[in-house]
């Protein structure tokens, strides 16, 4: 019964409270308690995998939702501990009504993305996607600049047009359930289980208008490019917020979409559509990472980059949704990291512009340190989580014998990591032409780059030692899928 | 024994945390690099040790995600071992000499003193790590460690240029491994090499991918001709004592890969070993024609590096047809040459880079051709780098001659052993080697003539110049450590033994393979005797008719200038035309036009085919990626026609499948 | 009676193709707001319940008075005018929704050999979304994209019906509920907008490329 | 195994052969001077030259270094102990399996040692004569490890020794063999010891040189030695062709001795010859005339083994 209050009453209350309030001490404050219970309460389902809601209801925690719950919880976390020292710095009286609602927008932001995650009901669940997108539109509006005005605008519009093609993906699924069972109430679980006797006709086309739906919200190619404004010109914390764990949302919904087809022989079409996004978003990221002015849009692209992976995951199928699985929990990490030190350059060099940076290492070092790490970290060097995860899915892939994605994938991971590491690299090393001594050093070490350095270091044991907790309840997800490991 | 291993490990993990304690100083360079030639000579006592009293060790320990992991000194790992410890030592105690100049341009210390022992560590880690995975956990350390200490003076534009080609050309490395250890962790389900070994029955097209992709993921590394385009970049772009670590042993961890390959995949398909053996000829002898033709003296030193690579190869393609053909004697002659040289050739080109480290300093340049006459100006290094150019032109007291001679009777002895087109292409190859040396020996007369003898082309007085300490005590030790194994072989077969232990099928070799190398030192002390008594007799004899010093004979013509001296290019002129398809020689210069022409300025260089193909390569990407740049128009009506017309695609492709 | 309705509500978009004035975009949405009730109300007059009615006068108040009023309140408040002035009669935009409309009703007929759908509601609600589509890609006035993006989720609403899926009353509502706020907020971007793009052009949007 | 010979005429006849090599150099300019109607000068000129410059002052330029004083020493060193290296009717003073790659390597340190010695000096005629030498020494090597080498490869022996014991004449392809074998040889010899169609050894003027423009600086005992070592490779490159019909080993030890002796005037006939006859190559044209002999040697080792 706890648990279900921390999971939603408590974000209910302090989006009231923060509401109310004026002070951004406590509404910090509050915010951060509300964060740290859910996720505890999230860690508690995840560990012990029952489900804290009475059976009938619409709202169940099972396995894939608890996992999914604990990285919405711990990005939200690392957002809300980051947000101070970014609201700090950012005076001037046109930021006042945006600092205002921050913290409400995030309390409603976590709200939204719970009733999400643990919605059973797919309607339902439609609804309440369209909730979460209107709780990040005023956050992303924060800078209230021309950019990102145009950002919020394109945003918007372009999710909720495929929220709407998401809802007809729900007719049709309630459609091929015409004249079975009666499970019209398209509940999650009864799908499921009446998955072979559906209509498979309008169980595809369902599954189509479903990804062609999500994908706007995941940030898949083709539907990617209302995020990358989003991403590119929301704050740094929203941004972290948004590629860590909204993202994710999405990938859930798709999931349980996924959990009604993959029973039935829709299945290996799924596959080969999801597939095919996948390496369809993966060169869309390298076309724009090969060359990009701009640090921030470079980052959004990496999401992209990364969302391609999991849906490639996720369509090979096997040890390469386990892949998929975990590389969606190490990119949340990787993505707060490169986000935040990301707002400590914009912050300190003013522009998002690549070539604006220069002298990194001697004004921002420890920015630049962790910048570099993360760096290192995102494309996949080996010590770090993102090279077992994607080791996973390209285990996958042989094992499953399909050659094509295989090389495509591996050509594309060597264009995205020549293009970033030029970008990255340059930023890192280029000289101002101010002699060496002269350059003053511009920050100490604060609680942005402990956040970095934690994300980072997080990954590494729980990809090398592989905690039965975590690991557990992922072979509970992958039999859902009906998948043995 | 182990615990003398541990205890250099300890030492140099105390040395990662030693930078962040201290402020950037010249004592801090002297505490981290005493403390890592420290442990480094732990670690060296262990080897040898190891080796000469050689029995397996073998330490295993369960990591969930990647099996049962294996530590373990095989023979090939321990000699290995040795290299990369005898080397990262001599580099060690270089820099405690080197950086001290940089030191004095106010360039921070500390954050590359702590990526120079990252390097050393994981270098060591390398060899003897037995588990694919953690093989490339150890790896990537191994070129984060290179990279960053290669772009030490970053606020140099070629220097960072130089060390993305490093991480870009490493990273291709590390893609090619995972497709290689992936496939053979999926037939095999481990990650152990001695299960890969183990498990015998392997279906032809998996051998032929894993092999394929292995050796191509370790010849980028180790820098095989159509791969070797960063090494010239990467190596004259770092510090004296980085480069030459890099080229020393650590294009030596590609051929380590290729010899643990080679020695645990069964060996059907004699077609790899020709393919081998022909791409280590091109590498040498294309590698060190376009070392003849480069001006920089680094930039030379590491094309040098891709024609040892060839050599090492040749000697590793005949292993592999002695496997294929059941040759025990044939694996044994290869692996011995291929082993040999890469200790030999780690020798010398260490010798070679820091003695052109000690050069750079003080021409504060690379270019050869404003240099001259620095034997009187820095007499130890001239020393050091004379013997170092002659024993990497394979000249017979010193130890290049030792591993070439091993390569050259195992071609003889192939030819012998091997029926069909054998005997003739392995004639080719000999002929190869022999065309190579005499390159070779064309090359470094040069570089060594410009730079070292005759008057300085810059017109700068010859005084003599103090040399860091302790660089020439490095530079005297490697020279001398070259002479030894020159004129005693016997020492240096004894450390091949083991790894040639567990070669399959090089087990029950005859002994005598090695028997006229090991009494090479009888002839070699003959010739320095004779030497000796003609030097006596020359002395005495001028002694008696006396000896005046006067000017150079120039034919009469008395204002000679040192601009009137052969240049580099002039030298090297006519060999670089006659290698013209291959060797691009690029000349900036206006002919003369006006009566009374201003000013005339002469430029040329060579550039090298591949590395223009591989930049077209990277432009074409370019603009293949640029042509598909219209997808983020900024129009949001383009936005919803991708979405409407994503969604015909997929209802089209549902009614196709 | 449900197919005569819906008929109209092809012929409404039909009109869209014509119009580019301000005014007769908020009559299409009164006027279709109206419809899809209609055709609401009279698909479950046999099985009645209240939940049907209510939902059927939650869409009658917010498709019709709601979201018209609103629209109509920022077109005063902008002073937008006269509305899309820069494109005349482009007969073109005729062809293509006329064509889209019969090609819907096309597709519906052929589906419904398979499978139990009314065809002509299923036919409308096709057209509307697509049509709803052509509108957004085809118009340059972002007022246009929101009438567009309104046109679509009637569209989406006919299918309901069309697909006979009883959806529970909550949901219905909520749905509605969401769609409001959609509409408000876009409203307030506009009104911002309107500082920044002074035309509220869609052209102008594109200041965020590559 | 390496064997240093016990037999004490072995080294006497190595003895010998330094003793005799300015006397074959004498002979050929003999010859050089009764073909073109002279005189000439006595066949024992060489000795009074060495003597001559033996008991000359030593000069030493201002520029030279250390590499100037070792470098004579060394040239003659390598070459005299390449000569220990052959078996004049006795078995060799030193031989071991694969002593072939020790030969040519030797010739190959002496060669690196004349060039440094010739940079040494700092003079602009000396590193052109350095520059040629260098690079024509390039296109020499393949020519004797084709003959050596193929031979090696086709009678399966690796020392010098025991070569030329196995050539034998009655085989008639083998004799194609060996006698293709001495044409590309005496290529060698032309290029190596500055004969006539790549170097004009008596040549005056400095621009044209090879041989002699890298000692030019030499003076005193260096040059004495300089000189010995040259007329030292040409009779060492004889020997070798000459080795090549095995007269040794065909005609027993004394009337073999009277053969060896008869081919190495006969080749040092066709020396003198050709260079009264013939003018020196265009710099260019030297380096495809080296590769014609490779050429020659290539297509003598594929259609040996490929008759077979």
């Amino acid at each position: 019964m706890i648990t279900i209050l921390a999971l939603l009453f408590l974000p209910l209350v302090a989006t009231a409270f923060t509401a109310w309030k004026r002070s951004a001490h406590i509404n910090h404050g509050v915010t951060l308690v509300a964060g740290n219970a859910h996720l505890l309460a999230s860690l508690h389902c995840l560990v012990t995998r029952q489900n804290p809601f009475p059976g009938d209801w619409w709202l169940a925690v099972d396995p894939l939702a608890a996992f999914f719950l604990t990285i919405l919880a711990h990005t939200f976390v690392l957002v809300v501990l980051y947000s101070p020292g970014f609201l700090r710095r950012m005076e001037g009286p046109e930021y006042d009504r945006s600092k205002r609602l921050f913290y409400p927008a995030l309390n409603f932001y976590l709200l939204a993305n719970t009733l999400a995650l643990v919605v059973q009901q797919f309607a339902l669940l439609w609804v309440v996607l369209e909730l979460a997108t209107f709780s990040l539109a005023p956050l992303i509006f924060f800078y209230r600049s021309k950019e990102s005005l145009e950002a919020v605008w394109k945003y918007l519009f372009l999710v909720s047009l495929g929220l709407v093609f998401l809802f007809v993906g729900v007719l049709f699924l309630g459609l091929s359930a015409r004249g079975v069972a009666d499970s019209a109430a398209l509940v999650v679980p009864r799908m499921a289980d009446a998955a072979p006797q559906l209509n498979p006709l309008w169980l595809k086309a369902g599954f189509i208008f479903a990804l062609v739906g999500l994908s706007a919200k995941i940030g898949l190619a083709p539907m990617h490019p209302g995020d990358i404004d989003a991403t590119s010109n929301a704050p740094a914390p929203v941004a972290a917020l948004m590629a860590g764990s909204l993202r994710s949302t999405a990938v859930l919904a798709l999931l349980r979409f996924y959990q009604v087809v993959s029973p039935t022989e829709v299945r290996p079409f799924a596959q080969k559509l999801l597939v095919f996004a996948g390496l369809l978003s993966l060169a869309v990221a390298a076309v724009y990472i090969w060359r990009n002015r701009n640090y921030k849009r470079l980052l959004a692209y990496s999401s992209v980059e990364h969302l391609g992976i999991i849906a490639l995951g996720v369509g090979i199928g096997g040890v390469a949704l386990l892949g998929a699985l975990l590389h969606l929990l190490f990119n949340s990490f990787g993505k707060a990291a490169l986000f935040f030190m990301a707002g400590n350059m914009h912050r300190s060099y003013g522009s998002r512009e690549v070539n604006s940076i220069t002298d990194l290492m001697r004004r921002l070092p420890w920015s630049g340190f962790v910048w570099v790490l993360a760096f290192f970290y995102i494309v996949g060097t080996p010590p770090f989580g993102i090279f077992f995860s994607e080791l996973f899915v390209l285990q996958g892939m042989i094992r499953t014998a399909n050659w094509l994605p295989f090389t495509l994938f591996l050509a594309l991971l060597m264009v995205i990591f020549i293009g970033m590491s030029r970008v990255v690299l340059r930023m890192l090393q280029t000289p101002s032409g101010v002699p060496p001594q002269s350059v003053a050093k511009q920050e100490r070490w604060n609680l942005s780059h402990a956040l970095g350095l934690y994300a980072i270091a997080a990954s590494v044991p729980l990809a090398i030692f592989q905690p039965a907790a975590l690991f557990d309840s992922l072979r509970a997800i992958l039999a859902t899928f009906g998948v043995k490991l | 024994m182990i615990a003398l291993f541990i205890i250099g490990l300890a030492l140099h993990g105390l040395n990662l945390i030693l930078p962040a304690l201290l402020r950037d100083s010249r004592h801090l360079n002297i505490a981290c690099n005493l403390l890592n030639a420290g442990a480094l000579l732990c670690g060296l006592i262990f080897s040898l040790s190891a080796l000469l009293v050689y029995q397996h060790i073998e330490y295993r320990f369960e990591v969930p995600s990647m099996g049962p992991v294996v530590i373990g000194f095989d023979g090939l790992s321990l000699f290995f071992l040795l290299t990369f410890q005898l080397l990262s030592l001599a580099a060690s105690l270089y820099a405690i000499g080197y950086l001290p100049h940089y030191i004095e341009r106010g360039l921070s210390v500390r954050g590359h003193l702590w990526f120079f022992t990252l390097l050393i560590v994981s270098l060591q880690l390398v060899a003897v790590v037995q588990n694919a995975l953690v093989f490339l956990v150890v790896w990537e350390f191994m070129a984060l460690g290179a990279y960053f200490s290669i772009v030490f003076e970053r606020d140099k534009e070629e220097v960072r240029r130089g060390g993305f080609w490093y991480l870009v050309a490493t990273h291709a490395c590390v893609l090619l491994l995972y497709v290689c250890f992936l496939v053979l962790h999926e037939v095999t389900g481990s990650w152990n090499f001695d299960d890969f070994a183990r498990h015998a029955a392997y279906d032809p097209k998996t051998l032929a991918l894993v092999l394929l992709t292995g050796f191509a993921g370790f010849g980028i590394k180790a820098g095989f001709m159509p791969f070797h385009v960063w090494l010239p970049n990467a190596h004259p772009a770092a510090p004296a004592h980085i480069s030459g670590l890099l080229s020393a042993i650590n294009i030596k961890a590609g051929i380590y890969g290729i010899a643990r390959l080679m020695m645990i995949l069964p060996a059907q398909e004699a077609a790899y070993g020709w393919g081998l053996l022909a791409v280590s000829l091109i590498s040498a002898v294309l590698g060190v024609w376009y070392a003849l033709a480069q001006h920089d003296i680094k930039k030379l030193l590491a094309y040098h590096s891709v024609e040892n690579i060839g050599i090492i190869g040749l000697g590793l393609s005949v292993a592999w047809l002695g496997r294929c053909y059941a040759r025990p004697e044939l694996v044994a002659l290869g692996f011995a040459g291929a082993l040999l040289h890469t200790l030999n050739h780690a020798i010398f080109k260490g010798l070679l880079f820091f003695g052109a480290g000690n050069v750079y300093l003080h021409a504060h340049g690379g270019n050869i051709e404003k240099m001259g006459g620095f034997a009187r100006v820095i007499p130890l290094t001239a020393v050091g780098f004379l013997v170092g150019a002659i024993s990497i032109c394979g000249l017979p007291p010193f130890n290049g001659f030792v591993s070439e001679f091993i390569i050259y009777k195992s071609f003889f002895r192939a030819a012998d052993l091997l029926h069909g087109y054998a005997p003739l292409l392995l004639l080719f190859a000999a002929v190869g080697l022999a065309f190579m040396g005499g390159l070779a020996v064309a090359c470094f007369t040069k570089l060594y003539g410009i730079v070292f003898l005759g008057q300085n082309r810059a017109g700068v007085a010859a005084r003599r110049q103090g040399e860091p300490g302790s660089s020439s005590i490095v530079l005297l030790g490697l020279a001398s450590l070259c002479a030894i194994i020159g004129i005693f072989p016997d020492t240096s077969l004894r450390l091949v033994g083991p790894a040639l232990g567990e070669f399959a099928g090089a087990d029950q070799t005859p002994t005598e393979w090695a028997s006229p190398i090991g009494q090479l030192q009888i002839v070699f002390l003959l010739f320095l005797a004779l030497i000796a008594v003609i030097y006596a007799v020359k002395v005495w004899l001028q002694g008696r008719t006396g000896m005046r010093l006067a000017e150079t004979w120039g034919c009469g013509y008395t204002a000679a200038t040192p601009r009137m001296q052969y240049t580099a290019s002039g030298f090297a002129a006519e060999l670089v035309q006659l290698g013209r398809p291959m060797l691009a020689f690029a000349v900036q210069w206006t002919p003369l036009q006006s009566v009374l022409p201003v000013g005339r300025a002469f430029h040329s260089h060579c550039l090298d085919r591949m590395e223009n193909g591989w930049l077209l390569l990277n432009r074409g990407i370019g603009r293949l990626l640029g042509a598909l740049r219209w997808i983020q128009s900024g129009d949001i009506r383009h936005y919803v026609v991708y979405v409407f017309a994503a969604v015909v695609f997929y209802l089209l492709c549902a009614l196709v499948w | 009676m449900i197919n005569v309705l819906t008929i109209l509500f092809c012929l409404t978009l039909i009109y869209l193709a014509v119009t580019t004035r301000l005014s007769a975009y908020v009559l299409i949405l009164v006027l279709q707001g109206a419809l899809v009730a209609g055709v609401h109300t009279l698909a479950f007059f046999n099985n009645f319940s209240w939940s049907h009615l209510i939902v059927a006068a939650g869409v009658l108040v917010v498709r019709t008075l709601l979201i018209p009023a609103y629209i109509v309140k920022i077109i005063r408040q902008l002073d937008m005018g006269h509305g899309d002035r820069t494109r005349r009669y482009h007969p073109g935009f005729l062809v293509q929704m006329a064509g889209v409309v019969i090609g819907a009703f096309v597709i519906s007929h052929q589906l419904s050999r398979f499978t139990p759908v009314n065809v002509i509601p299923f036919g409308a609600a096709v057209a509307g979304i697509a049509a709803g589509g052509l509108l957004i890609v085809r118009r340059r006035l972002l007022l246009a994209h929101v009438v567009g993006f309104l046109i679509i989720e009637n569209g989406l609403f006919l299918l309901g019906i069309g697909v006979q899926a009883e959806m529970p009353w909550t949901i219905e509502l909520a749905g509605l509920l969401d769609l409001f706020v959609l509409v408000f907020l876009m409203g307030i971007a506009i009104n911002q907008l309107k500082s920044h793009f002074p035309e509220g052009e869609s052209a102008e949007l594109t200041g965020l490329q590559e | 195994m390496v064997k240093l010979s016990s037999d004490p005429l072995s080294w006497l006849t190595c003895a010998l052969f330094f003793a005799g090599a300015p006397l074959l150099t004498g002979i050929i300019n003999k010859l050089k001077a009764r073909l073109s109607g002279r005189f000439g000068p006595t066949v024992w000129q060489p000795y009074y030259e060495l003597r001559r410059l033996a008991r000359k002052e030593t000069v030493y330029s201002t520029s030279a270094g250390f590499i100037s004083r070792v470098a004579p020493v060394l040239v003659w060193c390598t070459v005299a102990f390449a000569a220990l290296l052959l078996p004049l009717g006795r078995p060799a003073a030193v031989s071991f399996p694969g002593d072939i790659i020790l030969f040519a390597y030797l010739l190959a340190l002496g060669r690196f040692f004349q060039i440094l010695a010739a940079l040494d000096v700092a003079s602009s005629f000396e590193g052109m004569g350095a520059s040629r030498e260098a690079r024509f020494a390039v296109f020499a090597e393949p020519i004797f490890f084709f003959t050596i080498g193929s031979l090696a490869i086709v009678t399966r022996r690796y020392s010098l020794d025991t070569i030329f014991a196995a050539i034998s004449w009655h085989d008639p392809l083998f004799f194609v063999f060996v006698s293709v074998g001495v044409l590309s040889l005496f290529f060698l010899v032309s290029a190596e010891c500055s004969r006539m169609p790549v170097d004009d050894p008596n040549t005056h003027l400095e621009l044209t040189m090879i041989h002699e423009v890298m000692i030019l600086d030499a003076s005193g005992f260096d040059l004495a030695l300089y000189q010995h070592a040259a007329s030292l490779k040409l009779l060492l490159y004889s020997t070798l062709a000459a080795l090549m019909l095995n007269p040794f080993g065909v005609f027993g030890p004394a009337v073999g001795a009277l053969v060896f002796v008869a081919t190495l005037l006969a080749l040092a006939a066709a020396l003198a010859a050709i260079e009264t006859l013939m003018a020196r190559f265009r710099l260019v044209l030297v380096p495809q005339f080296l590769l014609f002999g490779t050429a020659i040697g290539i297509l003598n080792i594929v259609i040996f083994t490929f008759s077979r």
